[in-house]
């Protein structure tokens, strides 16, 4: 039973993201294509590529791993994406400082207080068509599991079954926040695609703890 | 995709790389981070201009760099807004002692990155004011949007914000100065066709043959409305409409209060256009568009603003603020009065606007 | 077909129309014939420069008109050569007393119809000289063709013989400088797309997405190869390369000679270039490139004009002589000196190309 | 059998010809753009429909007529044909001055001065795959059948007869003149726009040549 994320599992899954962002480069842009600018792909692999490129590979306090992360994503995403994904894990590593393991609670905090950066930062509430859309979801899940005393893993695979849910649910949405929002009703239709990055981050952290609980 | 490129990827780089060479009189171009820098920057007692966007709008913002127009441009990658990296250090190699004027489109990703920017830069010591232009009335409300994009009047403003600078306007006056320009400015613009982002390889959007997109943006993101192709007049006069008949806007953007030592929403108020104004026209092409059409537009744009009893006293007519290669164009009117016009007739020499000198 | 135009018959006269009301204290519009006027010629004691060509170059030839550079300028229909009775009136309407220059453009149609305006004009008393262009390397010889196309030593030759008339020179020596500017200037072009002539409605030429026309003309005429789609700086190497390998090109010209009080043939060789060389460069964009576009190719020419011992003293980037929407280049170098610097450094005040003043 | 072309069949033949031109426009048009610049069906239609506009209805000079469509073309059709036909047409103005009627002899000086006109302005000779490689040939064919006594309306046949196996003999021709000797050998198996609208406009003024003698 995998009771804590290690700082080593953090590393990987800023590793990992980054391998998924290449992955799913095109299929973002085409996301944001279609109620965008055609970028957020790009964005989002440059980011975590350099996000791995930087990555202070024997630190173990994970606020100093998540705070080089987000320099790393401040820096290089650039566009919407950028200073919310950083602001996203500044805040997390502020909150995390001195950890070199993660528990339930951490991890709740993580999503916490990364929401909480968002928010302040692009001033957009649940049900704008925006990451927010799959984060709060999957914060509100993870709570309830961890309530209700599940496993970490479980926790997070219920925080990622939530993410994909809120994720498909930006489909009908019209957005009102970011450049979806001058589409209006047009926007409706189409899967937001901040949403969608933000859903397969969480989906590899969850991938990582069940690699992990399988191995232990 | 048919481009004069090498990589895909470097092509932000390379077009700089050519600027620098090509302008070394007017500015540097600096990497990791990248900004440009007028060559005289920094001039002690001068306020510092600083702008920047996304890449894909050339001349815009790194061909207005030099002398009586901005000290400093930040370009991000193509249609993605630069990162507060690279405003910090430009912003490091141009300020003079007397802050710096920050004139940022209204993007969200701009917004931010520029405020954050703002954040880092006052860490160093420096003045800072972030002035937001949001001028596309395609944009008609801004509680369920970001409000409306920043587009052509970013150019007039910093044209005028620089010569306001040169003439010695402090960082206080020069905000107002350029929030002035920006409640008097009013942009709409459509598309003919989209544009291909080098990354991506195939054009943003799809559009027929006999279609054109109204209230673009400059990002080859859709318009607010999709109709069947029009004559340039008929498409002069929807995107004149707009902007001629544009109610009073009001919104809330976010400062810098300097005395509050704080980010504040300030709410603010679009001026409308009437008669016996004197207008400012910048009639802008996209990048695909040949400038023999642009005059056909500001033929038609001339004679509405006149039976509407105002008149267009300076006019720019070209390629200012593009999409890559999109064809397309955009129509700003600015209300002026004699301190604007005299700051926009200020000697300007930069790569993309040049007079006086 | 996708332009901001009216009707495809009336393009000529409606860009005119927006020129007009766009610069008005520049220049003056007359139709029927049609041709654009300084405002201030004629001038007493200076030689009027003349020029003019098919429609569809914007801003060549009406957007040079103004102080410093052309008194007047005839604009054709879409790619067709004005003709005499539009050089006759501009010509009677600028002429200051001290004779015109005419600046033709090297082809058939261009050479013939000054030439008849030339003779036309002398019946009204006034002298007249005209000067070809030619010299686009594409072309390599003058035997088996028509000769080398005008294309962009004619910017160059117009912003120096314009300054060198406000400067005083006679027509004899302006007619040398004009011909002295076209034996240092080579050009080449290539384009990426067919532009449509709005009479057609189509494309002049098909061309695959992965294929581009090298020594393309500014007519939509085809080139002088096709080739597979290559980077920008393969590109430039192409173009560059057949500029700075050009050996000397010898050609019969058609020219006044006003001794004989006839046309006379002159055998003219254009100089080649050599290690030391100062240039003037042009990288022109056809209509449809953006400038983002021309700072790539600019650095790689400048990188090869270095290699080659040579160096770029001035240069113009953007779109000076177009094909309407094309999407191409073309390169131009102009071996300068001390004189030819001097005049191209003078002031300039039209629509298309300002400093100075 | 008709013996000469009144001065009202040289303005039918004007009027006739610039139907001729507009109906052909896109077709010469489109030879242009294969070699050329895709104006030439243009120019010349819009040079004769000048040419129609400015016709002295009620002039019986021929050397006035034709004087009168040269001023036209030469002032509305631009480009290499504005020149070129407008020089034929003074030329041969100059030639007629004073004509009221054309006898077969006059016919033939027009084609001959008109051609002289041409190759004085162009410099071109046969053979560079221009208009000179219709016009010449049917000179050649009207002064032939002259000599062997044919009547005027079996020259202009013969002529115009000529004139298309010329113009159909520019196809494989390389062009060494005009714009589209641009091409080199690219510019083979096109056939030259000049030189068909030089066979229209003698074939036209045939046919008017063929109903006067059906009439008469
Ligand atoms: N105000 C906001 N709050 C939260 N997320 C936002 C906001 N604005 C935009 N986003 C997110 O950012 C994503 C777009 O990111 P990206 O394409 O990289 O930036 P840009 O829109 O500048 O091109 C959207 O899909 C959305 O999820
Ligand atoms: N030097 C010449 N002599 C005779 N005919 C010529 C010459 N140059 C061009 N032409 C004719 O002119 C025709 C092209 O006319 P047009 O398309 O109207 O002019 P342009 O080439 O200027 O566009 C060619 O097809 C050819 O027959
Ligand atoms: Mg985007
Ligand atoms: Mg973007
Ligand atoms: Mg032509
Ligand atoms: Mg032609």
């Amino acid at each position: 039973m995998l009771t804590v994320l290690t700082h080593r599992q953090v590393i990987v899954w800023i590793e990992r993201t980054a391998e998924v962002m290449k992955a799913n480069r095109d299929t973002l842009t085409e996301l944001d294509a279609a109620i965008g600018d055609a970028d957020h792909g790009n964005n989002m692999d440059r980011g975590y590529q350099a996000a791995v490129a930087k990555l202070p590979g024997d630190e173990t306090d994970v606020g100093a791993i998540l705070r080089s992360l987000s320099m790393a994503l401040i820096s290089k995403v650039g566009g919407a994406a950028g200073p919310l994904y950083g602001t996203f894990f500044l805040q997390a590593s502020n909150a995390l400082k001195g950890r070199t393991e993660l528990t339930e609670a951490d991890v709740e905090r993580l999503l916490e207080t990364g929401i909480d950066g968002v928010m302040m930062r692009g001033k957009a509430q649940a049900g704008e068509k925006t990451m927010l859309d799959a984060l709060i979801p999957a914060r509100d899940a993870f709570a309830t599991a961890r309530g209700r005393g599940a496993s970490l893993t479980d926790c997070l695979e219920a925080a990622t079954e939530a993410a994909g849910q809120g994720m498909r649910a930006t489909i009908p949405m019209i957005a009102t926040k970011g450049r979806a929002s001058y589409l209006g009703e047009r926007s409706r239709g189409h899967q937001d695609p901040g949403a969608t990055s933000s859903y397969l981050i969480l989906k590899t952290l969850t991938e990582i703890a069940q690699e992990g609980r399988t191995a232990s | 995709m048919k481009k004069l490129i090498n990589d895909p990827e470097d092509v932000t780089r390379e077009q700089l790389e050519g600027l620098a060479l090509a302008h070394p009189d007017l500015l540097e171009v600096h990497f990791d981070p990248t900004f440009v820098k007028a060559r005289q920057a920094p001039e002690a007692g001068k306020v510092a201009i600083l702008s920047g966007g996304g890449s894909g709008h050339e001349p815009m913002h790194a061909g207005y760099v030099g002398r009586g127009m901005l000290d400093a441009a930040c370009p991000g990658q193509v249609f993605t807004s630069p990162t507060p990296d690279q405003m910090l250090e430009a912003g490091k190699a141009v300020a003079g002692g007397r802050g710096i004027l920050q004139i940022v489109k209204n993007y969200t990703g701009d917004v931010m990155n520029f405020q954050m920017a703002a954040d880092l830069l006052r860490e160093e010591g420096i003045a800072v004011r972030n002035i937001v232009i949001d001028d596309d009335v395609a944009v008609k409300d801004s509680t369920y949007t970001a409000g409306r994009r920043g587009t052509g009047t970013t150019v007039i403003a910093e044209k005028i914000c620089g010569a306001a600078a040169v003439a010695g306007y402090d960082l206080d006056r020069l905000a107002q100065l350029c929030r002035r320009v920006n409640l008097r400015g009013k942009s709409m613009g459509m598309a003919l066709t989209s544009c291909i982002v080098p990354q991506n390889g195939r054009p943003t959007f799809e559009i027929g043959e006999d279609e054109i997109e109204i209230g673009i943006g400059i990002h080859g993101e859709p318009g607010v409305e999709r109709i069947g192709i029009e004559t340039a007049d008929a498409i002069t006069e929807i995107l004149a409409g707009h902007i001629l008949d544009d109610g009073p806007y009001a919104r809330t953007l976010t400062e810098w209060d300097p005395d509050r030592d704080d980010w504040v929403e300030v709410e603010v108020v679009d001026e409308t256009l009437v008669k016996g104004d004197r207008l400012i026209a910048l009639v802008n092409g996209m990048g695909g568009t040949p400038l023999s059409e642009l005059y056909t537009v500001y033929a038609r744009l001339h004679a509405l603003v006149e039976a509407s009893g105002m008149s267009i006293v300076r006019r720019l007519i070209g390629p200012y603020m593009t999409s890559l290669e999109m064809q397309g164009i955009s129509i700003t009117l600015v209300k002026a009065d004699d301190e604007l016009l005299r700051l926009f007739d200020a000697p300007v020499h930069t790569a993309g606007l040049r007079w006086g000198c």
